[in-house]
C-alpha cells in the first residue's frame, strides 16, 4: 500500500489545465518525475502536497482522499524540498528549521543540522550567507524535523555544481524516507529512484523502472531524451532540427517532433500496459523498444 | 578602468541626508519649549505683524504672537500628525492587504474592491465630513486622513504578499503545518514591508501637506494650536504684505516633506531587495 | 480580452455603487440643517417642514437612501440647496473648466516629468541625476497652495507676464463670443477657430496648470527614472548594450515603453489627486471649476452639491482607472496575456 | 579574433575574475567551465566591457580592438556587428514590450546592414526558425526558440565571434542537442570563433577545442579539452570529473 | 448643439479703455466692475432676498425712500414725500410719478401695495420689517397710506435694504420661473439684468434700464459686471492690475498697501456691523453671572482694536455710532485682576479647578479669529480653557439654536438704519431660539424692548434714555454680552472711478448709477 497516490487528476491555475488525466503511485525505492521544462512536474508535486486542489480527479493519502485528510498527519508524513529559494530570506537558519518543531523540541536543531552534514553554528546565518549547498542542506534539515516518511523533492540539485550535487545526492540516497524526486538529469534519476514516470506536455508517456525505462525506452520522447544527453569525450548528440515545435493541441502531443510519427498518430494515444511492469502512451512503442539500445 | 560607470554611492547619502535632516526637525520639535523664546500661544496684539527683527527671529503674527516659536512648536503637532496617520493606517493597511494577497480568491476581491471604494474617495471630501462629526481638531485630522490612506497599503502589500505567498518558502511552510495566520505574520508580512516602508517615508511628506491642506481649509487643527498648515492659513491673507507670516510656515512643511522625501528616495535604493538578499 | 473587460466594468460597477452608498452615509453627515440652508435664516418652523418634506428630510434614512439610488439611476442627482438648480446642470458648467485645469496640468507634468526622468536616468549618478531628483522631490514636497499664491504674485502681480486670475478675459464674450460644444473652453475655441478665446485662456491657464503639475510632474520624472534604472538594470539591456545601441537609444527606444506601465497607473491615482488639489489652485486662481463649486458647496451645507462632486469625482477616478488598465494592455503585451 | 592578456576584474575589490590568458581563434572553440559564482560570464561580460560598475585591468583585444581603452563609439562599433553575446537566460535577455523582429531591424539598421527584410529571413532560417517568429513578443517563444533568435541575430549582423553563456541550462536534452548543433555548424562552415560557457562537462567535451577550469575567480587549468578532461592536472577538475553520475 | 457664450454680456474694466481728452459728456461705454468675495445672487424673488444679492438688487429695485448716512434721515427714492399721524401709527406716502417697471408697466399705489402685501405674505426674508402694518390703503393713484398695530418709524422701514423693494407683483407672478432663474426682473431701479450665470466667475452682469425715471447722463456707467474672486489677495491683485474697479473688502495690510498704490483708491468708512460674544445664560459655567462678567473683563479690547490695525474701532454699548440709542461711557476695559476676583468667587480660577468653556464663531473670519486667539490667552491666565470652534455659519447658528455651547460670537447689523434689531432680535426672550443666542430670559427687559417702537416714534428723546438704561441692564447687569468692536469696511476701488459714497444702512452696495469715470 502505498503512501500517495494520484487518480486521474487533471491540474491547472485558474481554468486552464496543465496536467491532464495524469495516475501515479508514489511507491517503495523512490519515483522520479522526468520530463520536458513546462511539462507540469512541479505542479503535480504541489498537488501531492496538498498546496494545489486538482481540478478532477483524486490524490488518496493511504485510504484518506486527501481533500477530507487529517492534514496535521498528512503534514508530518510528507515534505517539500523545493528547487530554490525555499527558505525564508529574512530568517536564520536555525529559526527556518525550528519553524518544523513543536516548541518544546527545539533543542534539537543542532542535531538536525549535524544530520545533513552542516556545522550547527551555521544556524545564525540568513540564507544570503550560505552557500547553495548549505541552503539545500538546511532546506533538507528542515524536512527531516518532521521525520516525513515520504518527500516530494523537486529539482534539489539542479542549482548546484557537480561536486556539491554528489554531496547532496549522497545524502538523500541514505535517509530512510520515501521520495518522489523531480530532475532534467537522467542520471539522478538513475541513482536515486527504483521508478520512474516520464511527462510531456502535462501527461505520463511512459512509466515503469527506472533502469527499463532508460535502457530500452518505449516512447520516442524517452528515447530523444536518452539519446541527447551528451556523454563525456563522445560525440556530439545528434540534432533532429524540428526541436521548436511546440506540443501538439490534438492527438499525441509529442509527434510534431516525433521522428517516427506517422498518420496514426493524429489520434491520441492511450497509456497501456506493455509487459505488465511498463506503460506507455504510444501507438508505436513496440518499435520504439527495436531501436538500437543506447550508448550506455 | 576608466569610462566605466560607478555604480552611484549618492542614494545611501541622500539617505543619510534626509535622516539627518528629519532627526534634526524632530529635535528641534521635541526640545521646542526649550529652544523657543517665546511660549507658542503668547499673544502681544500691540506687536501684531512686526517684521522679522532680533527679538521675533520671523516677525509675529497677526495676534503679536512669535512665529519662530510657532513653529518650532508646530512641528510638534505636523510630526505627530505624521507618524500618527502613517502608523495607524499602514498598520491598518498592510495587515488587509497582506490578508488580501495570501488568501486570494474571493477574500482578496472583497478586501480590494472595499479598498477601491475608499481609494475613488476625493480624500478632502471624506474628510470634511469626518472633520464635522468629530470636530475639527488633531485628532480628527488623523483619523480622516488615516481613513483616506490605508487603501494605499493595502494595495501596495496585496501585490507583494500574493507574489511572496507563491514563493517556495511559504509553501514550504504550509507544507510544516505552520498555521496561515502564522505564515501570514512570520513569512508573508516581513518580507512584503520593504516597498511599505519605501512608500511610508516618502508619504510622510505627502501626509503634513494633506494635513496642512485640511487646516488650510478650516477643517484641521484649530488656533491656537500651532500646526504649520493652520499657521499658513491664518497668514495666506498676508501673503503680499507680511511675508514672513506665511513663508516661515511654509518653509518648515517644505523642508519636513523634502526631507522625508530624500529619506524615502535613499531608502528606496538603500533597501532595494536585491541588495538585501546578495 | 472582451472577458477580462467584462469582468474589469463589473468591478468597476460594484466599485461605483459602494461609493454612492458611502457617499449617501457622508452626506447626511455634512453639518447644519440642510433645511435651514435652502429656506434662509429666518425661515418660519413651517416653512422648514414644508422644505423637509418637498426634499423628502423627514422620511427614515432607508428611504432616502433607495430614493437616492433611484434619483441617481435616472439622471436626477437632487437640486443644489444653495444654487437651486438641478446639481447634474451645476457640475455639467463646472468640471469641463476643472478638466481643463486638471488636463493641461497633467499635460505639462507628463511633458516635463518623462523626458526629465530619462535625463536622470541617462546620467545616474551625475550633475543631472542630482539636480532632477532634488528638484522633483522638492516638487513634491511643495505646499501646492503655498506655490500657488507664490506663482501669482511673481509672475502675475510683479512679473506682470501672466493674467492673476479667472479663465479667460471676460471682454472677449462681445468682441469674440464663444461657442460652446464641449463646455471645456479650449477645446471649443480651438475647434471652433476661436483664436482670441483661445489665446487668453492659455495665457490665464499658465500659472493654475503649473500648480497643479507640479506635483504629478516630480512623482513622475521621479518613477520614469526608478523604473528605467531598473530597465536599465535587466539583462535585456545587457543584450542592447552588446548589440552595440546607445545608452540613449537603450533607454528610450526599449527601456521607456515598459517603464511607462506603471507611470500610466500613476496618473490615475494622480488624477483623483489633482482634481482635489485643484480645489485650493481654483480658488487662489479664481477658476471657475469643481473646486470652486464644492468649496461652496461646503460651507453652505448644500448636501447635494457635496455628494454630487463626491460621485463625480469618484466616477472620473474610476472610469481613468478603466482607461488606464485597458492603456496598459496596449503598452506592455505582457498584462495582455494574463 | 579574442585575444586576452591578465584579465582581472574587481568587484567593490574582491577579485570576481583573474584570467592571465585567453585566445580565441576564428573557427574554433573554447569552452569555459568551473562552479557557480567563479566568474564565467563575469568573463565574457568584460570582453564586451559590460561589466559596469567593475574595476577592470589588463589587456583585451576583441576584434581588433582594445576594449579597456577603447571609446565608447569604437566598442559600440564592434558589439554586436563583429562580437556577438548569447546571453545566459535567453527570455529575460529581450525587451518584453518590443517584437524580435523589431530588435533585430534596429540592430541591423544600426550596424547598416542593408537588405535587412531578406538578411533576417535568412538568419533565421539558418536556425531552422519559422520566419513568423519574428512577429512574437518574447514571452510567445519558448525558450529554445528565444535561444535560437539570439543565434541568429549574431549571424544576421555577420558577427565574427560569439560569447555564448550557458545556452541551455535551462532546456531538457533533446533542445540543447539542436541548440548545440547550430553552433558547431557555424564554427565548421563560418570560421565563427565561439566563446562557450557551461557547467555540463559532458557537453563541453562533445564541442569544445580547448578549456578553461575556473574556480572562485581563477583559471585553475587550461589546455586541450581532449587533454583536460582525460587526464586533469588540477585536483578541482578532478573533483569535478569525479562527481559526474 | 452648440451655444453661445456670453453674447451680450460684457464686463470690460473702464481702466485703459477711455483714452485720454475724452470729455466727460461722452458716451460711458465701459463696464464697471465689481468683485464680491462670494457668489451674489442666492435669492432672486425681491420679496425674501435676504443675503449677498443686495449688492445687485440694491441697483435693480427701489423702495420708497433711502436711508441718507450723512443727515441719518430717510430721503425720497419712489416716494417723493411723506407724513405720519396718530403718534406714528398712520403713514403716508406720496408716490413719484411717472415711474415704469422694467416690465414697462407704469408704477402706481395699486401695484405698489400689491408688493408690499405680497413681500408681507411671503413671510421669508426680512419680510417681518412689516410687521407692525395692520392694513394699506390707496386713497389715489399716488398714494399709498399704512395703517399700523403699533407706532414705527415707517420711513426708515421703507429704506431697508432688505425686503423695502416696490416691484411688479403681477408680472412676477405670471413669470415666477423666470424671475426665480434671473432672466427677469421685476423692479424700478436704473439698471436690469443682462446675464446670470451661476457659478460662473464673471456670475452676474447688469445693463442701463434705458426709461429710468431719473434719467441718463452719457457719462454714467451703463454696464456692471460682477466678478467673484473669494481670495482677498486675488482681489487685490486684480484691482492693482484695473482688471476689477471694486473689491469690497481688504484687510487691513491690503488697505494700508493699497493706501500708497498709484491708479488705487482706498476708501474706508465706519458700517453699523459689530461683533457680540454672547454669553450663554441659561446653562453651564456661564449661567453663573460672575463668570460672564470675568468673560467681560478677559477680552483684551485695546489690543484687539490695535491688532485690527483699522478694520475696527472700539465699541460703546450695543448700538453703533450713527443711530439713534448710541451711547458713551460704556466702553469696556480689560481687567484680569478683576476677572480672576470673580471667578474666584464663582468658585474657578487659578487656584481652584480648571474651567472648561466652548466657543463657536464664524469660519474663515480672520477679526473673529483674532478675538478668539486673545481671549484664549487671556483666559489661559486665569486658568480657562477656551475650546474654540469655527465653523460655516449654518452649522454655528444650528448648534447656536440648541444652546450648545458657552460663548457664541457673531456679527449683527440692522435690516433698515435702525437700532430696534439688536434688542428685540438677540436678547427679547423667545420661546424659539433663533438670534436670541444668550438665551435671555427677563420679562422686565423684554417689556422695555416692546416699548422701543412706540417710543421712538413719538419721543425720540425718552426713546434715547431708554435704549441706554436697556444696554446698561444688558451689558452691565446681566453681562448677556460683550461687545468689542464695529467694524470699518476697508475697500478698494480703482482710482478713475468718482463718487462712490459709502452706506452703511446698506453694507457693501455701490450704487451704480451715482458713479462717473474721472474724466
Ligand atoms: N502559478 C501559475 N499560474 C499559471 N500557470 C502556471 C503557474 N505555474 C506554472 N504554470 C504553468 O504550468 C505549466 C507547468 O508548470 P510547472 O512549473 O509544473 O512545470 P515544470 O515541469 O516544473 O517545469 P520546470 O522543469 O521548468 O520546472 C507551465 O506551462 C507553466 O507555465
Ligand atoms: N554587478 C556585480 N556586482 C558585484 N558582484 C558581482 C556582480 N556581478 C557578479 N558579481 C559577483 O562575481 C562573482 C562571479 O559571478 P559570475 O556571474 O561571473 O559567476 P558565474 O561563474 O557566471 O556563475 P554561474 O555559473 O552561477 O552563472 C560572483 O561571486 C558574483 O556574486
Ligand atoms: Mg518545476
Ligand atoms: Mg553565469
Amino acid at each position: 500500500m502505498s503512501l500517495l497516490r494520484a487518480e486521474r487528476v487533471t491540474l491547472g491555475y485558474g481554468r486552464t489545465p496543465v496536467v491532464h488525466d495524469v495516475t501515479l503511485d508514489i511507491v517503495e525505492g523512490g519515483v522520479g518525475l522526468i520530463g520536458e521544462s513546462g511539462s507540469g512536474k512541479t505542479t503535480l508535486a504541489r498537488a501531492f502536497l496538498g498546496l494545489l486542489t486538482p481540478m478532477s480527479g483524486n490524490i488518496w493519502y493511504g485510504n484518506q482522499n486527501l481533500k477530507k485528510a487529517d492534514m496535521r498527519r498528512f503534514r508530518g508524513d510528507v515534505q517539500p524540498v523545493f528547487q530554490a529559494e525555499a527558505l525564508d530570506p529574512r530568517m536564520r537558519a536555525g529559526a527556518s528549521v525550528a519553524e518544523a518543531l513543536p516548541r518544546h523540541a527545539r533543542h534539537r536543531v543542532p542535531e538536525l543540522l549535524e544530520q545533513v552534514g552542516l556545522d550547527p553554528a551555521l544556524a545564525d546565518r540568513r540564507p544570503h550567507q550560505l552557500s547553495g549547498g548549505q541552503r539545500q542542506r538546511v532546506v533538507i534539515a528542515r524536512a527531516l524535523a518532521v521525520n516525513p516518511r515520504l518527500l516530494i523533492l523537486d529539482e534539489p540539485t539542479s542549482a548546484l555544481d557537480v561536486t556539491v550535487q554528489a554531496k547532496i545526492l549522497d545524502l538523500l540516497a541514505g535517509l530512510p524516507a520515501g521520495r518522489l524526486l523531480i530532475t532534467h538529469n537522467l542520471a539522478v534519476v538513475g541513482r536515486l529512484c527504483r521508478t520512474s514516470h516520464v511527462l510531456f506536455a502535462g501527461r505520463v508517456v511512459e512509466s515503469g523502472p527506472t533502469a527499463d525505462l532508460l535502457d530500452r525506452p518505449a516512447h520516442p520522447y524517452t528515447l530523444a531524451l536518452r539519446d541527447a544527453v551528451p556523454r563525456l569525450g563522445g560525440e556530439p548528440p545528434a540534432a533532429r532540427g524540428r526541436a521548436e515545435a511546440r506540443p501538439a493541441r490534438t492527438g499525441c502531443p509529442f509527434r510534431l517532433r516525433c521522428p517516427m510519427a506517422v498518420a496514426e498518430c493524429e489520434s491520441a494515444p492511450a497509456l497501456r500496459d506493455l509487459d505488465g511492469r511498463r506503460r506507455v502512451a504510444c501507438h508505436r512503442a513496440e518499435e520504439v523498444l527495436r531501436e538500437p539500445s543506447g550508448r550506455r | 578602468m576608466p569610462r566605466v560607470a560607478r555604480l552611484p554611492r549618492v542614494t545611501d547619502r541622500f539617505a543619510l541626508a534626509g535622516a539627518v535632516l528629519i532627526t534634526l526637525i524632530a529635535l528641534a520639535a521635541v526640545l521646542a519649549p526649550w529652544l523657543a523664546p517665546h511660549p507658542p500661544g503668547e499673544v502681544d496684539p500691540l506687536n501684531a505683524l512686526s517684521p522679522p527683527d532680533g527679538e521675533h527671529w520671523f516677525g509675529t503674527d497677526a495676534a503679536g504672537r512669535d512665529v519662530f516659536s510657532r513653529v518650532l512648536h508646530g512641528g510638534q503637532t505636523s510630526l505627530l500628525i505624521a507618524v500618527a496617520v502613517l502608523a495607524v493606517s499602514a498598520t491598518a493597511g498592510v495587515l488587509l492587504g497582506v490578508v488580501a494577497g495570501y488568501a486570494g480568491g474571493w477574500v482578496r476581491d472583497v478586501i480590494m474592491r472595499i479598498t477601491d471604494v475608499f481609494l475613488a474617495f476625493p480624500a478632502l471630501l471624506l474628510s470634511v465630513a469626518l472633520a464635522v462629526v468629530l470636530e475639527p481638531s488633531v485628532t480628527t485630522v488623523i483619523v480622516a486622513i488615516a481613513v483616506t490612506w490605508w487603501p494605499w497599503y493595502a494595495r501596495l502589500s496585496a501585490a507583494t504578499a500574493a507574489s511572496i505567498a507563491t514563493r517556495p518558502y511559504v509553501d514550504a511552510a504550509r507544507c510544516l503545518g505552520v498555521p496561515a495566520i502564522m505564515i501570514i505574520l512570520r513569512h508573508v508580512l516581513p518580507n512584503s514591508l520593504t516597498p511599505v516602508l519605501v512608500q511610508l517615508s516618502l508619504d510622510a511628506g505627502g501626509v503634513i501637506l494633506t494635513a496642512a491642506a485640511l487646516s488650510y481649509l478650516g477643517l484641521g487643527a484649530q488656533d491656537p494650536t500651532a500646526e504649520w498648515g493652520l499657521m499658513v492659513e491664518q497668514g495666506q491673507t498676508l501673503f503680499t504684505t507680511n511675508w514672513w507670516v506665511v513663508t516661515f510656515p511654509g518653509l518648515a512643511i517644505l523642508l519636513t516633506a523634502f526631507a522625508f522625501n530624500v529619506l524615502g528616495e535613499g531608502l528606496r535604493d538603500a533597501l532595494d531587495p536585491r541588495r538585501i538578499v546578495k | 480580452m472582451p472577458r477580462h473587460l467584462i469582468l474589469r466594468l463589473g468591478q468597476a460597477f460594484l466599485v461605483m455603487v459602494g461609493v454612492v452608498a458611502l457617499t449617501f452615509v457622508i452626506t447626511r453627515m455634512v453639518p447644519g440643517d440642510p433645511a435651514v440652508a435652502y429656506a434662509g435664516p429666518r425661515a418660519t418652523p413651517e416653512q422648514l417642514a414644508e422644505v423637509r418634506e418637498r426634499f423628502g428630510l423627514d422620511e427614515p434614512l432607508w428611504v432616502q437612501l433607495a430614493v437616492y439610488v433611484r434619483d441617481l439611476a435616472t439622471g436626477d442627482w437632487q437640486t443644489s440647496l444653495h444654487t437651486r438648480r438641478p446639481v447634474l446642470e451645476d457640475l455639467y458648467h463646472a468640471f469641463p473648466a476643472s478638466l481643463e485645469l486638471v488636463g493641461a496640468g497633467l499635460v505639462i507634468a507628463i511633458a516635463v516629468g518623462v523626458p526629465v526622468g530619462v535625463l536622470a536616468a541617462r546620467f545616474r549618478g551625475r550633475f543631472p541625476d542630482f539636480s532632477v531628483r532634488l528638484t522633483s522631490m522638492l516638487a513634491v514636497s511643495l505646499p501646492v497652495f503655498w506655490l500657488a499664491l507664490a506663482l501669482q504674485t511673481v509672475f502675475g502681480s510683479t512679473l506682470g507676464w501672466f493674467p492673476v486670475a479667472g479663465e479667460y478675459d471676460g471682454s472677449l464674450d462681445t468682441t469674440s463670443p464663444l461657442t460652446l460644444w464641449t463646455n471645456i473652453t479650449v477645446v471649443d475655441a480651438l475647434i471652433t477657430g476661436n483664436w482670441p478665446i483661445l489665446t487668453s485662456t492659455l495665457a490665464h491657464l499658465a500659472l493654475p496648470a503649473l500648480v497643479v503639475a507640479a506635483y504629478p510632474a516630480g512623482v513622475i520624472a521621479q518613477l520614469v527614472r526608478a523604473t528605467l534604472i531598473e530597465e536599465a538594470s535587466q539583462d535585456h539591456a545587457r543584450l542592447e548594450r552588446a548589440l552595440g545601441f546607445r545608452e540613449t537609444t537603450i533607454l528610450t527606444r526599449f527601456a521607456l515603453r515598459p517603464a511607462l506601465n506603471p507611470v500610466l497607473s500613476l496618473i490615475a491615482l494622480v488624477f483623483a489627486y489633482a482634481i482635489v488639489n485643484g480645489f485650493l489652485v481654483e480658488a487662489v486662481f479664481n477658476w471657475p471649476g469643481l473646486g470652486r463649486y464644492a468649496v461652496s458647496a461646503i460651507s453652505h451645507s448644500d448636501t447635494p452639491a457635496v455628494a454630487g462632486v463626491t460621485l463625480l469625482v469618484a466616477l472620473m477616478y474610476v472610469f481613468a482607472n478603466l482607461v488606464v488598465d485597458l492603456l496598459q494592455g496596449v503598452i506592455d503585451p505582457r498584462t495582455r496575456a494574463r | 579574433m579574442i585575444e586576452v592578456r591578465d584579465l582581472r576584474v574587481r568587484y567593490g575589490g574582491r577579485v570576481v575574475a583573474d584570467v592571465p590568458e585567453l585566445d580565441v581563434a576564428p573557427g574554433e572553440c573554447v569552452a569555459i567551465v568551473g562552479e557557480s559564482g567563479s566568474g564565467k560570464s563575469t568573463t565574457l561580460m568584460a570582453l564586451l566591457g559590460l561589466t559596469e560598475g567593475a574595476e577592470v585591468s589588463g589587456r583585451v583585444r576583441v576584434a581588433g580592438v582594445d576594449v579597456l581603452t577603447a571609446s565608447p563609439a569604437r566598442l559600440r562599433a564592434i558589439r554586436g556587428a563583429r562580437v556577438a553575446l548569447v546571453m545566459q537566460s535567453p527570455q529575460a535577455a529581450l525587451s518584453p514590450t518590443t517584437r524580435l523582429g523589431t530588435l533585430m531591424r534596429r540592430a541591423l539598421k544600426l550596424h547598416g546592414v542593408g537588405d535587412a527584410e531578406r538578411v533576417m529571413a535568412e538568419a533565421v532560417e539558418a536556425v531552422l526558425l519559422d520566419p513568423a517568429i519574428l512577429r512574437r513578443y518574447p514571452h510567445e517563444v519558448s525558450g529554445g526558440q528565444a535561444q535560437r533568435f539570439a543565434i541568429a541575430l549574431a549571424i544576421a549582423l555577420g558577427a565574427e565571434a560569439i560569447l555564448a553563456d550557458e545556452p541551455t541550462s535551462a532546456l531538457d536534452v533533446t533542445v540543447q542537442a539542436e541548440v548545440v548543433a547550430v553552433l558547431r555548424e557555424l564554427c565548421a562552415a563560418r570560421g565563427l570563433a565561439l566563446l562557450l560557457v557551461s557547467h555540463d562537462l559532458a557537453l563541453v567535451s562533445t564541442i569544445a577545442h580547448r578549456v578553461l577550469v575556473m574556480r572562485d575567480g581563477e583559471v585553475v587549468e587550461s589546455g586541450p579539452a581532449a587533454r583536460v578532461l582525460a587526464e586533469p592536472s588540477h585536483p578541482y577538475t578532478r573533483e569535478l570529473l569525479e562527481a559526474l553520475p | 448643439g452648440g451655444q453661445v457664450r456670453g453674447a451680450g454680456g460684457s464686463p470690460r474694466p473702464s481702466t485703459g479703455g477711455t483714452p485720454a481728452g475724452q470729455t466727460a459728456t461722452q458716451d460711458n461705454e465701459a463696464t464697471f466692475v465689481y468683485a464680491p468675495n462670494l457668489d451674489v445672487v442666492t435669492d432672486w424673488d425681491p420679496a425674501t432676498s435676504y443675503s449677498n444679492e443686495i449688492i445687485a438688487l440694491s441697483n435693480i429695485y427701489e423702495g420708497l425712500t433711502r436711508y441718507n448716512a450723512a443727515t441719518k434721515e430717510a430721503e425720497p427714492r419712489l416716494a417723493t414725500e411723506w407724513s405720519s399721524a396718530d403718534g406714528g401709527k398712520e403713514w403716508t406716502f406720496k408716490l413719484r410719478q411717472g415711474v415704469k417697471f422694467h416690465t414697462g408697466a407704469p408704477l402706481d399705489a395699486e401695484a405698489a401695495k400689491k408688493a408690499i402685501e405680497r413681500t408681507m405674505k411671503s413671510n421669508g426674508g426680512a419680510a417681518y420689517i412689516w410687521g407692525a402694518v395692520d392694513k394699506i390703503e390707496t386713497p389715489d393713484d399716488a398714494t399709498l397710506k399704512f395703517t399700523l398695530k403699533y407706532a414705527s418709524p415707517m420711513d426708515l422701514i421703507a429704506s431697508s435694504g432688505y425686503a423695502a423693494y416696490l416691484y411688479d407683483a403681477e408680472a412676477l407672478e405670471k413669470n415666477e420661473d423666470d424671475v426665480k432663474n434671473g432672466k427677469l426682473d421685476v423692479g424700478t431701479g436704473p439698471y436690469t439684468i443682462d446675464s446670470w450665470r451661476k457659478g460662473q466667475e464673471t456670475e452676474l452682469t447688469l445693463k442701463a434700464f434705458e426709461d429710468y425715471w431719473g434719467g441718463w447722463r452719457p457719462e454714467q456707467y451703463k454696464k456692471v459686471a460682477f466678478r467673484v474672486t473669494p481670495e482677498i489677495t486675488t482681489a487685490w491683485q486684480l484691482v492693482q492690475r484695473g482688471e476689477v474697479n471694486f473689491v469690497q473688502r481688504l484687510n487691513p495690510q491690503l488697505f494700508q498697501q493699497a493706501g500708497m498704490t498709484e491708479g488705487v483708491q482706498a476708501k474706508q468708512a465706519p458700517s453699523f456691523q459689530n461683533l457680540l460674544v454672547l454669553f450663554n445664560t441659561a446653562e453651564g459655567p456661564a449661567k453663573d453671572v460672575r463668570v460672564r462678567q470675568a468673560l467681560q473683563h478677559a477680552i483684551d479690547y485695546d489690543g484687539l482694536v490695535a491688532a485690527l490695525k483699522g478694520a475696527g474701532q472700539k465699541a460703546g454699548g450695543l448700538v453703533p455710532p450713527g443711530l439713534l440709542g448710541h451711547t458713551t461711557g460704556l466702553e469696556p476695559k480689560q481687567d484680569l485682576d478683576k476677572a480672576r476676583a470673580l471667578l474666584q468667587e464663582a468658585g474657578y480660577g487659578p487656584d481652584n479647578p480648571e474651567l472648561k468653556l466652548t466657543l463657536t464663531y464664524a469660519q474663515g473670519d480672520e477679526d473673529q479669529k483674532l478675538l478668539v486667539t486673545l481671549l484664549t490667552a487671556a483666559l489661559k491666565q486665569v486658568n480657562v480653557t477656551l475650546q474654540a470652534r469655527a465653523m460655516p455659519w449654518n452649522a454655528q447658528w444650528d448648534r447656536g439654536k440648541k444652546g450648545d455651547q458657552d460663548i457664541f460670537v457673531m456679527y449683527w447689523f440692522p435690516d433698515y438704519a435702525d437700532p430696534f434689531s439688536w434688542f428685540f432680535n438677540v436678547f427679547r426672550s423667545a420661546e424659539d431660539v433663533q438670534f436670541n443666542l444668550s438665551y435671555l430670559k427677563d420679562g422686565a427687559i423684554d417689556e422695555a424692548i416692546d416699548k422701543l417702537p412706540e417710543l421712538a416714534a413719538t419721543d425720540p428723546l425718552a426713546a434715547d434714555q431708554a435704549y441706554a438704561d436697556l444696554q446698561k441692564k444688558i451689558i452691565q447687569e446681566k453681562a448677556a454680552v460683550a461687545v468689542p468692536y464695529v467694524q470699518t469696511y476697508q475697500r478698494a476701488l480703482t482710482a478713475d472711478v468718482l463718487g462712490y459714497v459709502d452706506n452703511p444702512a446698506y453694507p457693501n452696495v455701490v450704487f451704480f448709477y451715482d458713479l462717473k469715470p474721472a474724466g
